[in-house]
């Protein structure tokens, strides 16, 4: 049988990957998108922990963090098309006009 | 039979974003976190969260990820494929996040001894209840997060299309 | 199990073998139908009155060589006709033919056949951007903006007739219409439905993305052989689709007039037939928006009209329901 | 017919509206026939009502219209009453007011304001008519002020003349201020009977103290002073001549002014309960008669002579209510009324043919003389109101100025007796000084003027003509035999039986007549004597007249020479505007001018000083702000500057680095969790 | 509809001003000025029903709307008319039109943020009138200050922004005063009353009379201030003449139609009922300073040479009158004060309304430039008489059934206060007739007046509804009173629960003058 431990189990797994994504990737565009994959992590636990208890509450916090993400992609995009105007790649260790 | 389709599911998932992570071509990588989201919204069914299985597809899929795809064509992708894509702190990071599953993995293991989890009870419940069910929920009790959330996507439209769009000149 | 698991499979095959092959005659309808209303007589030549006309085109392309542009991305130029295709057919497996004739049924139907209707634009994207064409491209961004927009007020303008059922299950939907079709309560959010499922499916005045004279056909410039019948199949296969759903919404599905006795399925079909003439009639009928006005329609027309649909509706059944 | 009295203020109502309305574009010529209209088929209704009550039954009658303000316990309704005195009143007043009309047709003939008049003077009818007609206090008020703005409008309806205008002023005000006493009676009146209504008022009146009554009877009579021209507040009266003669005749004279005579009457029952309110009316009527009077032996502006003998003749009318002879004093109201309208009309007329005259002098006698023959009509007219006035007998004055002057002799009041022969004298003498000076002796009028001068039209000639009829009965019908006339056996249910004051006269009453009829008894002769003596009086002031300016013109001239200061005070009116001008008006004017600069200054001037201190407070604590509390953020940011500059170069400014170092965050704390 | 026929009413003008806001553009000002006349007109038409179906015997709040709105400290979006705020309803709502038709060729710049300015003002103002929870009310009485401060401050005279911002400091210096008070009652309430948080005025009228009359005489104080500046009282006026002679006509007839009345309004909505003991206590006080303000209004305003100022500092006599007549405590005295509200809106309304007319034509409002007018504006010359007539109060016209119900209510509380009152009847006759001669009579001197034009139908339309009224609250007050009959009783049944010796109707008069006590009972 499924049971908590493993909505848990692959809520961490997934959101690790989505972290070392972020981590070791440079192009920001794939940045964005690992994200997205660890706010999904997320979602998957709250889904399980909402199964684990038989209450709506979860869904409700996944369906909001579906809404972030989306503002966050919206905005996120936004920022790396304007970004793009001025250079070639989208490569975050670039981006360092604002350094001190 | 639910714990096979969870299996198949999570190696889809688990599979396939290894891969977006690991790709030099963007639009690839999107593709694969379509994939990630079809087999993640087919673990939402399986926890009987149907209606949130539909909104993944329909939202993430085919609304988050469709802006992805416009944004990255709009961009010129060829480029960064021939760059470096690697940072340079790759090597801790993976090293880093490879501690940080096993630890995660140990923890879980351990689970129930944990004296904060005396008594707590591993198994699922009985599938928690339909749309209407979740819709008195979001309507009633998070009304105002809702609100809330409805004014921070605002905000990010009104944001996005103020970043995005190009001076005009005189 | 094992039956359980074969009725499906059959069921399955019947529902898609039907479709395909009647995919393949709406061709030869719609040819046939904006022939007449042009004063010719159409596809003549193969068979009885052209009859036999779409199955010597399946052949053809099947038989015709399958080119792949050199500059393509070519995975997913291969991937993009099928992401097209899937979930066109995919939608079939809620959707209500009669009472008891379905492939499934889930609590949120309808919700699940928008959701699976919208991927239809990822294979649109992908084609236009894998074919390393201008005018693939082009096409798909017109495509991806203009169902990305027109999927917000198909979604909205089903709200309405969702909020008097009360229910996203298809079947529930239409038994709610046993006695008036919704058409008759929620004539608005039809309005916006029908023109919001024209440009859905690319259909003229909408058919921007593949603009003939435009962008040489847009997005499936570069496809040819059994690719481009791909497209050709989830197309109409999306027409068929949402006039399914605007059947079941508006039109009561496969109810009809008590004192006629005829089995729901034709029902159904009697309708499915004149949506399909309509859409077909819209065809040869109207010329092509430009592209801002398409916009223009959608944001400031549809986009007003939809919210009002709902919020008179949630007015009048808060009030008097 | 008595349930129809709504009629009566009804026409004059639509003559105004007839009037105000389409006056200027479409009645214009024919205004004055539509007002005289009305105000005719008021007086027939009037007619009509009268005859009911006097041949009919008589009594009380009360026409309920409509509930007009109620609060709470306070209850007003627009209701009319019809009784005797109110009947008598409503003769006089739609009679002359009748007359008026058809003599202003005539009079105003070619004025650009002619329709305008025409409205004023309707709605004067009308307001003076709900004055009478107004069954409680409320209602007599409307019409009191209702009058008092015709009146305003009619003196100041030669607006471009300044005095025109300035007199307008002043009436008003000055009866604003008697209205001020008449509100606060009312109010007191209501606080101690509960209601406004006359019936109920006097039916809760014998209830009240002494002290209460007299105190309404003073305020009241504030109230009619200003009305009718009393000491203090006589004053405007004089002004008011500004306004066109046939106001003069009907408001100034006949009716409005005796609106204050008809209150206190009205309010008898009340003042039968507060006699120190009625000694204190007595004594300001006599005052008021005799100062009057001895101001209108040196005047030369024809009308202004009439003025001061119409408040003259109000200080009679106020002795008969002070000395508790209401009906005597009604009785006077209306003799007065006839001849005083008529000498109002036949100056007018005087005035109407010497328009060509130079204006200064179309009104002083001074350039008058020998009028006689060229105005036969006015003059003879004129001079039978005259005689009327000094107390001539058989002619009306005589009959209720001797009842008066009887009443306060019996009721025991022989100051107020002496002031009001002496008055009657002076009277006697100033009416035919200006008879004399008018109509005989040689014409001194302008020499261009002289071939205008010319008799008046027929609408103006026939009023006086009826005036000077009445003045001849109107006396001796109703006021035969004297002191028990038809007149006070009609108007006795109306007003007070018994009480302090009205018991006394009452008594009086009897005993004339028992004086006069039996020709003896204890008292008897000395009721012949007075008659005699008023009689002779009225002879002497003649005579004197004639003999001073026709017998021997130079005698007034002497007589001035002699007593210069005297003369002047008597010519200058006492003074009296003066000292008013200084003493109230001129003080209100420095008052009003220095509060406005208190408020502009201290007042207004503290809200801004309260703002200027706090900006210069803010400005102070703006400046502590920026050395003290500033300098000291100033330092932490400096302190916090140099130490950034070390850790500076912890901060690579790359995410991705700060999400590494998250990362290992996470790890610590579930390493430490897993570890421990 | 009842319940949210109040709400309709409240919101049509805001919902106008937000159209006229994003859909017109600031060209179109032929459009602009029929769209937010059109709106007033609606909202007149919207509020018709308060005067057909109010219920006169009904001594509570009609046509309520209650909807929680801030559960956690207890504020309710509660809506409700009583017979004191019903009249000002309609007032404000037939106020606006004529606000509104009047700027039509005053207002030559920025049309269309002057109309949506009047437009959010009546909502504003109708909200006030309307609000029942106290809290409500006092949001919506600040909400009153923003578009007076731009009505004045833009389209205002030559001192505009002084004015404007006097008027704005003034007045929310008061008001943050009167939160203070709001605040006390609301915690007393927790203490000694329900125990409930709210600020439900119907709930809160209980706990009134429990407040010891230290507190409550402090609260009093604190509502003192605030409402007495909005009133404006003695000594608090200044900020009046100013606002009133910047402001453009339609601001000086909304000032005096209506925003002045927000203070007396005050008053009797919540200081009477609520503080009852206090308000006994302060009877002495308020009524000296009702009568300094009558006495001293009317003498400032003779020494004046602005028309503007001169009516101004009539309102500031007119109000004295009617705080006299509120603080008598009584329910003559009440009654009176609230008619008189609604008179010296009608009558000082239009007098603003014709300076205004003479003001556009001669851009001077110096008395002494004037004289002699009648003769070449005749229609307007008639029409100013009535409007002065009725506000010095002749029987007749509507001012005198108001000042006669309040010197009678002040009469019964104490013959002194009428006494001194009536000195304010004659001087009102003396300003406003030395006024009505010096700029009417005499001969046309000033050469630029010959040319005058006399009103247009545009002007004669705005001014009729007003002269309409005058006439009407004159001979037949009726209809008027007994809608505020039921309402004004319970008041005076609230403020005189500790049933203070001295508004007994024999403590009117001195000892002497009383009646004999055989008398029928009172």
């Amino acid at each position: 049988m499924v049971s908590l431990t493993h909505y848990l189990a692959l809520g961490a797994i997934v959101f690790v990957i989505g972290a070392a994504g972020v981590l070791m990737r440079r192009n920001a565009i794939i940045i964005l998108m690992s994200i997205e994959l660890m706010l999904n992590s997320v979602n998957i636990t709250l889904v399980g922990f909402s199964r684990q208890w038989g209450d709506m509450t979860g869904q409700v916090f996944a369906i909001f963090i579906i809404t972030v993400a989306a503002a966050e992609a919206a905005v996120g995009l936004a920022i790396l098309v304007s970004l793009n105007r001025d250079r070639t790649a989208l490569n975050v260790d670039e981006v360092n006009l604002l350094k001190w | 039979m639910e714990l096979l389709f969870f299996y198949m599911f999570s190696a889809g998932i688990i599979g396939a974003s290894l891969l977006m992570v690991t790709r030099a071509n963007v639009i690839h990588a999107a593709l694969l976190l379509v994939l990630t989201f079809f087999f993640m919204s087919g673990i939402f069914i399986l926890a009987g969260a149907e209606f949130l299985a539909v909104v993944q597809v329909l939202l993430y899929a085919g609304g988050i990820m469709v802006l992805y795809l416009f944004s990255i064509m709009l961009m010129n992708v060829e480029v960064s494929v021939r760059l470096r894509q690697y940072h340079r702190q790759s090597f801790f990071a993976v090293a880093a996040s490879l501690i940080l599953i096993f630890e995660v993995w140990t923890v879980l293991g351990r689970g129930g001894s944990y004296p904060a989890f005396k008594g707590f009870s591993w198994q699922l419940g009985a599938t928690p209840g339909n749309v209407e069910a979740l819709g008195s929920v979001l309507y009633t009790k998070y009304l105002f997060p809702f609100e809330v959330a409805s004014i921070l996507l605002l905000a990010a439209m009104i944001g996005a299309i103020v970043l995005a769009k190009r001076t005009i000149d005189r | 199990m094992i039956a359980e698991l074969i009725a499906a499979f059959l069921k399955i095959a019947l529902v898609l073998g039907t479709i395909s092959l009647v995919v393949a005659y709406l061709t030869y309808l719609e040819r046939k139908i904006i022939g007449h209303i042009q004063m010719r007589m159409g596809p003549m030549r193969v068979g009885w009155h052209g009859l036999l006309q779409p199955i010597a085109d399946g052949l053809k392309l099947f038989l015709k060589e399958d080119i792949i542009p050199s500059k393509a991305d070519k995975i997913v130029f291969v991937i993009a006709p099928i992401m097209v295709l899937v979930p066109a057919f995919v939608v079939y497996s809620v959707l209500p033919f009669d009472e008891n004739f379905y492939i499934t049924q889930v609590n949120v139907g309808l919700f699940l056949v928008l959701a699976v209707s919208s991927l239809g634009v990822f294979g649109i994207v992908m084609a236009g951007w894998a074919s390393n064409s201008k005018y693939s491209l082009l096409g798909a961004f017109r495509s991806a903006a203009q169902m990305l927009s027109y999927e917000i007020f198909l979604g909205f303008s089903l709200i309405g007739p969702l909020m008097l059922a009360g229910s996203l299950n298809f079947q529930n939907i239409v038994r709610a219409q046993a006695d008036v079709w919704f058409i008759f309560y929620q004539p608005l959010a039809f309005i916006v439905f029908f023109i919001a499922a024209l440009a859905e499916t690319n259909r003229i005045p909408f058919d921007l993305p593949e603009a003939e004279t435009e962008l040489v056909a847009g997005f499936h410039t570069e496809y040819s052989g059994m690719k481009f019948a791909f497209f050709f199949l989830a197309e109409y296969a999306n027409i068929m689709a949402v006039s399914t759903v605007g059947i079941a919404v508006f039109f009561g599905g496969w109810g009809g007039i008590d004192a006629i006795p005829l089995p729901g399925i034709v029902w159904y079909l009697m309708k499915m037939a004149v949506m399909i003439f309509v859409f077909i009639w819209i065809r040869a009928t109207l010329p092509r928006y430009r592209y801002d006005q398409l916009m223009r329609v959608g944001w400031k027309f549809m986009f007003p009209l939809a919210i009002l649909n709902i919020f008179v509706t949630g007015l009048v059944k808060f009030l008097f329901l | 017919m008595i349930e129809l009295a709504w009629l009566i203020p009804l026409f004059p109502a639509l003559g105004v509206v007839i009037n105000g309305f389409f006056g200027t574009r479409y009645t214009r010529d024919n205004a004055g026939h539509i007002a005289s209209l009305m105000a005719g088929l008021s007086f027939l209704v009037v007619l009509g009502i009268a005859s009911e009550m006097i041949f009919g039954s008589g009594g009380t009658h009360t026409i309920h219209l409509w509930d007009w303000i109620s609060a709470g316990k306070f209850s007003v309704s627009i209701a009319f009453l019809i009784d005797p005195l109110s009947t008598i009143m409503l003769l006089v007043v739609s009679g002359v007011g009748f007359l008026v009309h058809v003599y202003s047709v005539g009079y105003l003939q070619g004025d650009p304001g002619y329709p305008r008049f025409f409205t004023y003077l309707n709605l004067f009818m009308l307001s003076m008519f709900l004055l009478v007609l107004g069954d409680n206090y409320l209602l007599m008020f409307v019409g009191w002020e209702g009058v008092g703005l015709c009146s305003y409008l009619l003196i100041g309806f030669w607006y471009e003349k300044k005095s025109a205008s300035d007199a307008g002023k002043k009436a008003f005000i000055v009866n604003r201020i008697g209205d001020a006493g008449f509100l606060l009676g009312m109010f007191m009146i209501w606080i101690l009977t509960d209601s406004l209504t006359y019936s109920e008022v006097f039916q809760a009146a014998p209830n009240m103290t002494a002290a209460g009554a007299t105190a309404i009877g003073l305020l009241l009579f504030i109230g009619a002073a200003g009305k009718s021209a009393q000491i203090p507040l006589y004053v405007w009266l004089p002004d008011a001549m500004e306004g066109p003669t046939p106001v003069s005749a009907l408001i100034h004279a006949a009716t409005m002014v005796t609106a204050g005579v008809y209150m206190v009457a009205r309010t008898s029952p009340i003042y039968a309960m507060g006699p120190g309110a009625l000694e204190v009316i007595a004594i300001v009527g006599a005052v008021t008669a005799f100062f009057a009077a001895s101001i209108g032996l040196v005047q030369n502006d024809i009308k202004r002579v009439l003025a001061y003998s119409t408040v003259s003749q109000l200080g009679f009318m106020f002795i008969a209510l002070g000395v508790g002879a209401y009906a005597t004093a009604i009785f006077h109201l209306m003799t007065h009324a006839f001849f005083k309208g008529l000498m109002f009309l036949g100056s007018g007329s005087v005035i109407h043919s010497l328009h060509h005259a130079p204006v200064e002098q179309q009104q002083d006698m001074r350039y008058m003389g020998g009028l006689k023959s060229k105005l036969p009509i006015t003059y003879w007219t004129f001079v039978i109101g005259a005689l009327a006035i000094a107390g001539i007998p058989p002619l009306a004055g005589f009959w209720s100025k001797d009842e008066i002057l009887a009443n306060a002799f019996f009721t025991g009041h022989y100051f107020i007796w002496g002031l009001g022969t002496a008055a009657a004298f002076m009277t006697a003498f100033y009416m035919f000084r200006l008879i004399f000076m008018t109509f005989h002796g040689e014409m001194r009028v302008d020499h261009h003027a002289r071939e205008y001068i010319h008799e008046s039209p027929y609408s103006m000639t026939v009023p006086l003509i009826i005036l000077a009829v009445l003045s001849v009965v109107g006396g001796i019908i109703p006021g035969f035999p004297l002191e028990g006339g038809w007149i006070h056996s009609f108007l006795a249910p109306s007003l007070a039986k018994g009480g302090a004051g009205g018991h006394a006269a009452s008594e009086a009453v009897q005993f004339v007549r028992v004086a006069v009829e039996s020709g003896g008894g204890h008292e008897g002769p000395t009721a012949i004597i007075l008659i005699i003596l008023a009689i002779a009086i009225a002879v002497g002031g003649i005579a004197l007249a004639w003999f001073m300016y026709m017998r021997n013109p130079a005698v007034p001239d002497d007589l001035a020479s002699r007593f210069p200061g005297l003369h002047r005070l008597l010519l200058n009116k006492y003074y009296i505007d003066e000292i008013y001008e200084a003493c109230i008006i001129k003080p209100i004017y420095r008052l009003m001018n220095s509060l406005w600069s208190f408020d502009a200054n201290v007042v207004d001037g503290a809200v801004n000083g309260a703002s200027l201190v706090t900006l210069v407070s803010s400005r102070f604590s703006g400046i502590f702000d920026l050395k003290t509390v500033d300098g000291a953020v100033n330092g932490i940011a400096s302190m916090t500057k140099f130490f950034s500059q070390v850790f500076k170069f912890i901060q690579s400014g790359m995410v991705q680095n700060y999400l590494f170092v998250m990362l290992l965050g996470i790890f610590m704390m579930l390493s430490a969790y897993l570890f421990r | 509809m009842e319940n949210f026929l109040l709400t309709l009413i409240a919101f049509t003008p805001l919902a106008g001003a937000v159209i006229l806001m994003l859909f017109f553009k600031r060209e179109q000002t032929v459009a602009i000025k029929v769209f937010a006349t059109a709106v007033t007109v609606v909202d007149f038409l919207l509020s018709i029903p308060l005067w057909t179906r109010f219920d006169t015997s009904e001594a509570g709040f009609q046509f309520v709307q209650k909807v929680s709105w801030i559960p956690t400290i207890g504020v309710s979006y509660f809506l409700g008319v009583d017979g004191i705020s019903v009249l000002l309803v309609l007032l404000t709502t037939i106020t606006m039109i004529v606000a509104t038709v009047c700027s039509f060729t005053a207002i030559v710049e920025r049309e269309k943020e002057y109309y949506v300015c009047l437009l959010l003002m009546a909502t504003g103002m109708l909200g006030t009138f309307m609000a029942v929870d106290i809290f409500l009310f006092y949001v919506f009485f600040e909400i009153t200050l923003v578009p007076m401060y731009f009505l004045i401050g833009i389209w205002g005279g030559k001192r505009k922004l002084y004015a404007a911002i006097k008027f704005f400091l003034y007045t929310l210096f008061g008001s943050v005063l009167m939160l203070l008070g709001i605040l006390a009652l609301y915690f007393v309430n927790l203490k000694l009353g329900t125990g409930t948080l709210t600020f439900d005025l119907t709930e809160l009228y209980a706990v009134g009379p429990k407040i010891p009359i230290g507190l409550q005489s402090w609260i009093f104080l604190a509502f003192f201030v605030g409402f007495a500046i909005k009133v404006p009282m003695f000594p608090f006026h200044t900020w009046l003449p100013d606002a009133h002679v910047e402001a453009p006509t339609a601001g000086s007839v909304i000032l005096a139609g209506i925003l002045l009345k927000m203070g007396t309004y005050g008053f009797v909505r919540f200081v009477l009922p609520l503080l009852p003991q206090a308000s006994q206590m302060f009877v002495p006080f308020m009524v000296l300073l009702s009568i300094i303000g009558i006495i001293y209004g009317a003498l400032v305003a003779m020494a004046q040479t602005d028309v503007k100022k001169l009516v101004a500092y009539s309102s500031v006599s007119h109000l004295g009158f009617v705080m006299l007549g509120v603080f008598a405590l009584n329910q003559q005295g009440i009654l009176g004060g609230q008619l008189q509200m609604i008179n010296h809106g009608i009558s000082t309304g239009a007098l603003f309304l014709l300076v205004g007319i003479i003001y556009e034509r001669r851009h001077t409002r110096e008395i002494s430039e004037f004289g002699g007018l009648s003769s070449v504006m005749p229609i307007y010359t008639t029409i100013f008489a009535i409007t002065m007539l009725s506000s010095i109060g002749l029987p007749g016209l509507n001012g005198f059934v108001g000042e006669f119900l309040i010197l009678v209510g002040a009469f019964k509380a104490s013959y002194v206060y009428a006494a001194f009152a009536v000195i304010g009847i004659v001087l009102g006759a003396a300003y406003m007739l030395w006024l009505f001669q010096r700029m009417f009579f005499g001969t046309l001197d000033n050469p630029e007046n010959q040319k005058l034009t006399d009103c247009t139908p545009r002007e004669i339309l705005y001014l009729l509804p007003m002269v309409v009224l005058m006439f009407w609250i004159g001979l037949y007050p009726r209809p008027f009173l007994s809608r505020m009959e039921a309402s004004v009783g319970k008041v005076v049944k609230m403020v005189n629960v500790a049933a203070a010796p001295m508004n007994t109707k024999a403590a009117a008069l001195p000892a002497g003058v009383r009646t004999q006590p055989k008398a029928k009972n009172f």
